[in-house]
């Protein structure tokens, strides 16, 4: 039974690259009113495949691994599935899904157009960004996530300045650049690592590193550069100045992509580097130095969301701030909890994120108006919508039984485990901080509205649909990891 | 010091000076060409890494294939980088020459 | 033996001056004008570490067509100032005055290249294990070249993102068009006055360099060259031929050029994808049908990088197409 | 074999000899126009002369036959460029 | 010995500056000069704590330094020529003229009290003491002043004839052989049948001076009358004049002294609360110091009493260090009340003003924490010592009280003061805090010893030279006693227990959710600052040269982290 899984599970990997791949190209070739289909064609094919590839891989326990064209792994590129990227895998799934089909009706060619150009754009770019995402989290080759991570780039940037409006041009072309320098950095370091042991593939070199006691001055120079590099595409805090602009610029479904799904691949790459390439590395200074910017990002980020007088760009801030806490398990590796406390945290944020930016995205559309102060009445207008926004402010902040609340327990859990108590503290002061910018939200969109009420615009039920189904499943992630008891290894 | 060890100390140099100017230069096409600088920097690294691994068959010089291959698609994917970003800057200026005097005809290319 | 080694530093410390000039030369023109020249020497440079396939690609691609690129906008830049003195120029920051950071960013900048030169320096003694396993698996893909054995076999799906990567980036171009302007033709080759010497060569140049073009990719199964080569010197001479306004630059909903721009990259899946299911695996060739089989993949490449190339050197769609 | 050696060093001389020109050339020269004069006529005689000078040393009569082409193109090249920045100078686009 | 000369010349000084009074000319000079005439006495003083004996007799007046003396003629030097300093900053010309005039004579018999050897030298030194005061308190031109001055001239004469009928039945079982020095009379005291009226009339006289219980009225009118600057040294310097009156004149004799002896601890703890009661209901800071003042010498009067009673000498020494800590404080606080009634208040002189008032009470590390320690042993730990630390506690309150008027008092036009005047009170608080702790070895040193369970060495505290190598041994020992915390614990919950009643009387009336409100007022305010704050930082922080050394930065930090 297993050797037929395994089998299968190929397949499903190969499947899971190239079906994106294919669409964004046909998407683009075919063009016209069918690249919508085309791209949403490809979104169902692929969630089918990933769930299928998901069940075998978490259910027969088994890591799936592929070498492209045969050739074995110091020639040819290696992709490998396991549990915590499939899991990854599937939310990226789901969150591309449900944006795409929220946002099926954006940008539509009027009946004498035979094209729009953003309606070409997005749907040829957002299937690309999916494949450059899928290969970035499951390609084992050095090389190949460096032109994976430029992909993803190159496909995220064009997508911000989506709607032509003159901020948005300079904000995609700051991503644009800051990003190049940091993929410049990893791409540098990924050199070195070639120079000292003529091969790119992680488990190789997770051999090879493993050997030595002292790390050579090449090996840390090349780890600091790409270490620094994929900070610089996380946009912790001091490498921060090209989100809150760019995801706030973007048109909602775009931000919403980019904040839940773009910003986390770096993330896992640096996962990758640190825990496959270099197991037991929690000690080192380097780690605590990414806990502490993570808990600066935790703080700042808090801080500055509250400060914001839009709901975009505190939504920004806030991605600023949950992805500090991303960064707190590096310190805490050393405890088992910390590592399904991470992923776990990274998938419930890309659910909840996705909604409030299609929430954010539908409040401007359908209610005009996006300043935070001015959104009395919203309850009365927007009912669904504000009930989903609320939904997934709770996961951020972490109220049981939300995806959110597990995660933060595990890595407080973590945080005792390993007897470091001073992670508690911006674990605990980021709830707090969360819970104010929500509830902020919250507390002015429920008072009755002072001007006479607003008729209740009808929000496409679809879209509504789709933000319900990512801020619950938020939820259902929490309730899944309760169930299991104990985080993943 | 064998030549291709004297490219390297060069290119770790050039590195240096583009990274200077990367980060302080705040005009957006100096900054493009600044990185290409980096970039080709970077890629001469990897061809003096590529041709320590080589060595010479009956007189003819050869180097690791495998880097060599690495910096064709490095450069094909730092060209559409730069593309994108000199694309990006022409729409800004386009985009600001539009706001600051409504007047003018902003094209881009005329 | 020390001849070439003085050879080799005199290369490098012209390389270093166009550098230098590249990076703190005032007015952009010269600084753009510096990195082309840098760009050709550069391409000697790589003769000397004896890598020829990067040669090429570097002259073609590092110099010749980002240096156009950069050129024009230089000049397009300069034009509008002087057309609108008073306009103040375009920052994408605040300029760096504090004196104390740039210091400090000169340490830092400094401090990373003197790490980089130390480790160049104590590099340990190199592996060769790539290199043998290339020399022993190259016959069984019947490529003489092992870089376009790499390229196309080993790394194939590097190569497959490498194309995808050309066509993304031209809808990137193409989307900052105005959308008023879409479904137009790219104008930005057409030149600002007309002239003959450039039409003389735009007729008497390209169809040397479309042999030139088609002789490298040949050449890349066995010999330095291949797609990207080839496909680079194609677009080079398209784009000389519509900027001497020989050819006109097919509008962008033209369904046939969207077929050319993707036609390699599909194709080269599709192959893929028959491998998989033959089941050699994605991206592999059955036995004896590898270098048929790459070289077709080549041949399409080839002549979708040209077109996408010289699409990209165009620039995004103006006027849309009057119906 | 003495001859060959003797025959390309003194041709490559030579050819470089009309490169040097053609630099000192550019440099001193006033105006624009004299300079492209320069350029065009002793480096592309120069380069004719090092393509001669080698044609000894590469493989006949397919290595020759390289050398040569690359000359055509380079003097067809700069006549091109030549004339067009003649033109530029001539309609008074400034160059600094 | 050449410097035998010192001690008549520092005697006299005050004296001769009187004389030069006499030209008008030098007249408006006298009170630049008045900080200078203390000097000489606080060097010889000085020296005679450094064991160098000085002694001089005059046509039957004697004069000399013993221990106790030196001690408390160098605190009351210091308080003369600090407050001296500060006299022409404080009054205008003509009054601070007038006021020298009747400043130089109590200054001379304040001095010479301390350096008498004998009956009619001690006798002749607290007359003037007791007449020149009377200038003092009457120097203001308005009623009260008058009317006070009044009062005190009835008390401190009905007090000097007490003192004169007792010194005289002193005198008389002594013959002309014997002299009138102090040890002759204390010898002679318990075999005089007129012991006991000798003994009674020479409380009752003393005890006016230092205003026990019946007798202390005058004291408040006085010092709230009198310019608080001259208050300063009447209450802190010539009040001790009783103080030595009774150490010196009252031996240490079994039965004859025990029933007096009670008396005098009763009639001081009676003062001592007296004193607190009243002293928390006065409005002015003025009349609280007096008070406090009444409550301090009595709480003195009954530490000798106890002495008197259980014939122990160590209280003399207690006492004396006791009365020297309480001349300086005194005469802080009372150069601050004078200072802040002409400038206003200022927060960093309130605060100093509570830090030494508490110093009185017993506060920790000050020297009235000293005190209390060394009096430990000698009250013992039965009702006395709980009545002394009842005590210290109200003398913690009415402090408070004290700080509280000063702090309510606003001058009709606050004008700024010469610099002198504040070097002056920073000076003297420095001294207040510093000079017991040299002086404690000395006095204090057996009783501390005993109280921290430290074996008391024999050698006599009298003639004992102060240096310094035994000064550090001294303390050396005292920090590593083990008893030190259970000491510590003893003094410091009166003190708490005050600071509770003051905190229970005096706190502001707060609105319900005290605590909320003044966060949320307060709070709110930080918070936005520290938010803007935050904001601009993080400005700079996304400008692209920041970013970009940020990002090489951590690449050289985390090369560096992993290679090392």
């Amino acid at each position: 039974m297993t050797e037929l899984a395994v089998f299968g599970g190929k397949q499903l990997v190969v499947l899971a690259l190239i079906m994106p791949l294919l669409g964004a190209l046909l998407a683009f070739t075919i063009g016209g009113r069918t690249a919508r289909w085309i791209a949403l064609l490809t979104a169902l094919v692929e969630l089918v495949v990933v769930v299928s590839l998901a069940w075998i891989v978490v259910d027969q326990q088994i890591v799936v691994e592929y070498q492209l064209g045969g050739w074995e792994p110091p020639l040819g590129v290696r992709l490998r599935a396991d549990g915590a990227t499939v899991l990854v895998l599937l939310t990226a799934t789901v969150v591309m899904t449900a944006t795409m089909i929220s946002a099926h009706a954006d940008w539509q060619p009027l009946p004498d157009q035979h094209e729009t150009r953003a309606g070409l754009v997005f749907w040829t770019l957002l299937p690309a960004l999916w494949a450059a995402f899928n290969t970035v989290l499951l390609s084992q080759d050095l090389f190949n996530l460096f032109v994976a991570l430029e992909i993803l780039t190159f496909c995220a940037v064009p997508l911000v300045c989506l709607n032509g409006k003159a901020e948005t041009f300079a904000a995609a072309l700051r991503y644009l650049l800051f990003a190049l320098l940091g993929s410049v950095l990893y791409l540098l370091g990924a050199g070195l690592i070639y120079g000292l042991w003529g091969t790119l593939d992680i488990g190789l070199l997770a051999l090879e590193i493993s050997k030595l006691n002292r790390y050579p001055p090449a090996l840390s120079l090349a780890l600091g550069l790409m270490t620094a590099g994929l900070m610089a595409k996380t946009a912790i805090v001091p490498l921060h100045l090209w989100l809150p602009p760019a995801h706030a610029g973007a048109p909602a479904p775009v931000s919403a992509i980019l904040s839940a799904v773009v910003v986390k691949a770096a993330f896992v790459v640096l996962l990758r580097l640190w825990f496959e390439l270099m197991p037991g590395s929690a000690d080192t200074m380097v780690a605590q130095t990414q806990g502490v910017l993570g808990g600066l990002a935790i703080v700042l980020g808090g801080v500055l969301a509250l400060r914001q007088s839009r709901l975009k760009p505190m939504i920004a801030y806030s991605t600023i701030a949950q992805m500090g806490y991303l960064f707190l398990v590096f310190p805490l590796a050393g405890a088992a909890s910390a590592w399904g406390a991470g992923l776990l945290h990274l998938c419930s944020h890309a659910l909840a994120k996705a909604a409030l930016f299609l929430a954010a995205g539908q409040i401007i559309t359908h209610f005009g108006d996006d300043r935070i102060d001015h959104l009395a009445g919203l309850g009365h207008v927007m009912p669904l919508t504000l009930l989903a926004f609320g939904v997934a402010g709770f996961s951020l902040m972490g109220l049981p039984p939300t995806g959110g609340f597990v995660a933060k327990w595990w890595l407080l859990q973590a945080a005792i485990e390993t007897g470091h108590w001073g992670w508690a503290v911006p674990i605990l002061f980021g709830g707090l901080l969360t819970a104010g910018y929500v509830f902020r939200v919250l507390a002015v969109a429920l008072r009755p509205a002072a001007t006479p009420a607003l008729a209740a615009s009808t929000v496409p039920h679809t879209a509504n649909a789709m933000i319900l189904l990512l801020a619950l499943s938020s939820l259902l992630l929490g309730l899944a990891a309760l169930g299991t008891g104990l985080p993943p290894q | 010091m064998v030549a291709s060890t004297w490219f390297g100390l060069g290119a770790a140099l050039i590195i240096g000076l583009s990274l200077f100017q990367v980060i302080i230069n705040p005009e957006p096409l100096r900054k493009v060409l600044a990185f290409n600088l980096l970039g080709s920097a970077v890629f001469v690294l990897f061809g003096v890494l590529a041709r320590r691994g080589g060595g010479r068959i009956d007189g003819v010089a050869f180097a690791d294939p495998v880097p060599q291959a690495l910096i064709i698609t490095g450069l094909v994917v730092a060209f559409a980088a730069t593309v994108l970003a000199v694309a990006l800057v022409l729409r800004l200026l386009q985009a600001e020459c539009a706001t600051q005097d409504h007047d003018t005809e902003c094209r881009i290319d005329d | 033996m020390t001849l070439t080694l003085f050879a080799d530093l005199g290369l490098l410390i012209i390389l270093l001056g166009l550098a230098i000039i590249t990076a703190f030369a005032r007015p952009a023109f010269v600084a753009v004008a510096a990195y082309m020249a840098y760009g050709l020497v550069m391409a000697l440079a790589w003769v000397r570490l004896a890598a020829v396939d990067v040669a090429l690609t570097e002259a073609a691609i590092g110099s010749g067509l980002t240096g156009m690129l950069l050129l024009g906008a230089v000049a397009w830049n300069q034009r509008q100032t002087e057309a609108h003195p008073r306009r103040r120029q375009i920052r994408l920051q605040v300029p760096a005055t504090h004196p104390l950071l740039i210091i400090v960013v000169a340490a830092v900048c400094a401090g990373v290249s003197a790490v980089l030169a130390w480790v160049v320096v104590t590099l340990p003694e190199p592996p060769t294990l790539q290199v043998e396993q290339v020399r022993l698996a190259l016959p069984a893909t019947g490529l003489g070249n092992p870089v376009t054995g790499v390229l196309l076999a080993f790394r194939a799906i590097d190569t497959l993102l490498e194309s995808v990567v050309l066509v993304f980036a031209l809808v990137g171009v193409w989307s900052l068009a105005d959308d008023a302007a879409w479904g137009g033709r790219p104008r930005s080759l057409r030149l600002v006055q007309h002239s003959h010497a450039l039409t003389l060569l735009g007729q008497l140049l390209p169809p040397f360099g479309v042999l030139m073009g088609l002789y490298l990719f040949w050449a890349g199964a066995d010999a330095p060259g291949g797609a990207f080569q080839g496909g680079t010197l194609l677009a080079a001479m398209w784009v000389l031929a519509l900027s001497a306004g020989l050819a006109k630059v097919p509008a962008v909903s033209n369904r046939q050029l969207r077929l050319l721009i993707s036609i390699g990259s599909l194709l080269f899946l599709a192959i893929g994808l028959a491998g998989w299911a033959g089941g050699v695996g994605f991206l592999g060739y059955p036995a004896g049908w590898s270098k048929a089989l790459i070289l077709i993949i080549e041949a399409t490449l080839t002549l979708s990088i040209a077109v996408t190339l010289g699409m990209l050197v165009a620039g995004r769609p103006h006027r849309a197409l009057p119906r | 074999m003495l001859f060959t050696d003797l025959y390309t060093y003194s041709l490559v001389g030579l050819g470089a000899l009309f490169f040097c020109t053609g630099t000192i050339g550019l440099l001193r020269f006033p105006d624009s126009l004299s300079r492209l004069h320069a350029l065009t006529k002793a480096d592309n005689l120069g380069l004719g002369l090092v393509v001669i000078g080698l044609l000894p040393q590469t493989h006949w009569p397919l290595g020759a036959m390289k050398l040569i082409a690359v000359w055509l193109l380079a003097v067809l090249a700069s006549t091109t460029v030549g004339q067009m920045v003649g033109e530029a100078i001539r309609r008074g686009v400034p160059f600094r | 010995m050449t410097i035998q000369w010192l001690l008549p010349v520092a005697l006299a000084t005050p004296l001769v500056a009187l004389l030069t009074a006499l030209c008008s000319r030098l007249r408006p000079w006298l009170p630049n000069l008045l900080w200078l005439l203390p000097l000489p006495a606080l060097v010889a003083a000085v020296l005679a704590l450094h064991g160098i004996p000085l002694a001089f007799t005059l046509s039957g007046l004697s004069f000399a330094l013993d221990q106790p003396g030196a001690m408390l003629l160098a605190a009351a030097a210091l308080l003369w020529s600090l407050a001296g300093l500060a006299v022409p900053a404080v009054l205008d010309q003509p009054s601070a003229t007038r006021l020298s005039l009747w400043w130089l004579p109590t200054l001379a018999g304040s001095l010479a009290v301390f350096g008498a050897a004998d009956l009619l030298s001690f006798y002749l030194a607290y007359a003037i003491v007791g007449m020149s005061s009377w200038g003092l308190i009457g120097h203001a031109d308005h009623i009260q002043a008058r009317h006070a001055a009044g009062g005190y001239l009835i008390f401190a004469l009905s007090g000097e004839l007490c003192v004169l009928m007792a010194c005289v039945l002193l005198a008389a079982p002594l013959s002309a052989q014997t002299g009138l020095s102090f040890d002759a009379v204390t010898a002679a005291l318990p075999s005089s049948p007129w012991r006991h009226a000798a003994v009674g009339l020479l409380m009752l006289g003393l005890g006016i001076k230092i205003g026990l219980v019946p007798l202390h009225s005058w004291m408040p009118l006085a010092y709230s009358a009198a310019p608080p600057v001259a208050a300063a040294v009447i209450a802190g310097a010539a009040s001790k004049a009783g103080i030595i009156g009774l150490i010196r004149l009252l031996p240490i004799a079994e039965g004859l002294m025990s029933t007096w002896g009670l008396m005098l601890a009763v009639l001081g703890l009676v003062t001592a609360f007296y004193g607190l009661l009243i002293g928390v209901k006065q409005r002015q800071p003025a009349a609280v110091l007096a008070y406090s003042s009444i409550s301090q010498l009595g709480l003195t009067a009954s530490l000798l009493g106890v002495g008197l009673m259980s014939a122990e000498p160590l209280s003399r020494a207690a006492a004396v260090f006791y009365a020297a800590h309480h001349l300086l404080v005194k005469g802080v606080l009372f150069l601050a009340l004078a200072l802040i009634m002409v400038s206003g208040a200022r927060w960093r002189v309130l605060l100093g003003v509570t830090l030494l008032g508490l110093s009185l009470a017993g506060l920790p590390l000050t020297a009235g924490f000293l005190a209390k320690l060394g009096l430990k042993p000698i009250l013992g730990d039965g009702t006395i010592g709980l009545l002394a630390s009842l005590a210290a506690a109200g003398t913690t309150l009415l402090m408070l009280h004290f700080v509280r008027r000063l702090a309510a008092t606003q001058p009709v036009s606050p004008t700024v003061l010469a610099p002198q005047a504040w070097l002056a009170l920073g000076l003297l608080s420095l001294a207040a805090l510093i000079v017991p702790w040299l002086l404690v070895p000395l006095s204090l040193g057996q009783p501390m010893r005993l109280a921290l369970g430290l074996p008391v060495d024999q050698i006599p505290i009298w003639n004992v030279p102060w240096s310094l190598t035994r000064w550090i041994e001294f303390w050396q020992q005292l920090i590593s006693a083990p008893g030190l915390g259970k000491a510590l614990w003893q003094v410091l919950w009166p003190l708490l227990f005050g600071g509770l009643i003051a905190l229970a009387l005096w706190l502001p009336p707060l609105p319900p959710g005290d605590v909320l409100l003044l966060v949320e007022r307060l709070g709110l305010r930080i918070v936005c600052r520290i938010g803007e704050q935050i904001q601009r930082l993080e400005h700079h922080l996304r400008a692209w040269p920041v970013a970009g050394l940020a990002l090489l930065g951590l690449v050289l930090l985390f090369a560096v982290m992993l290679m090392g």
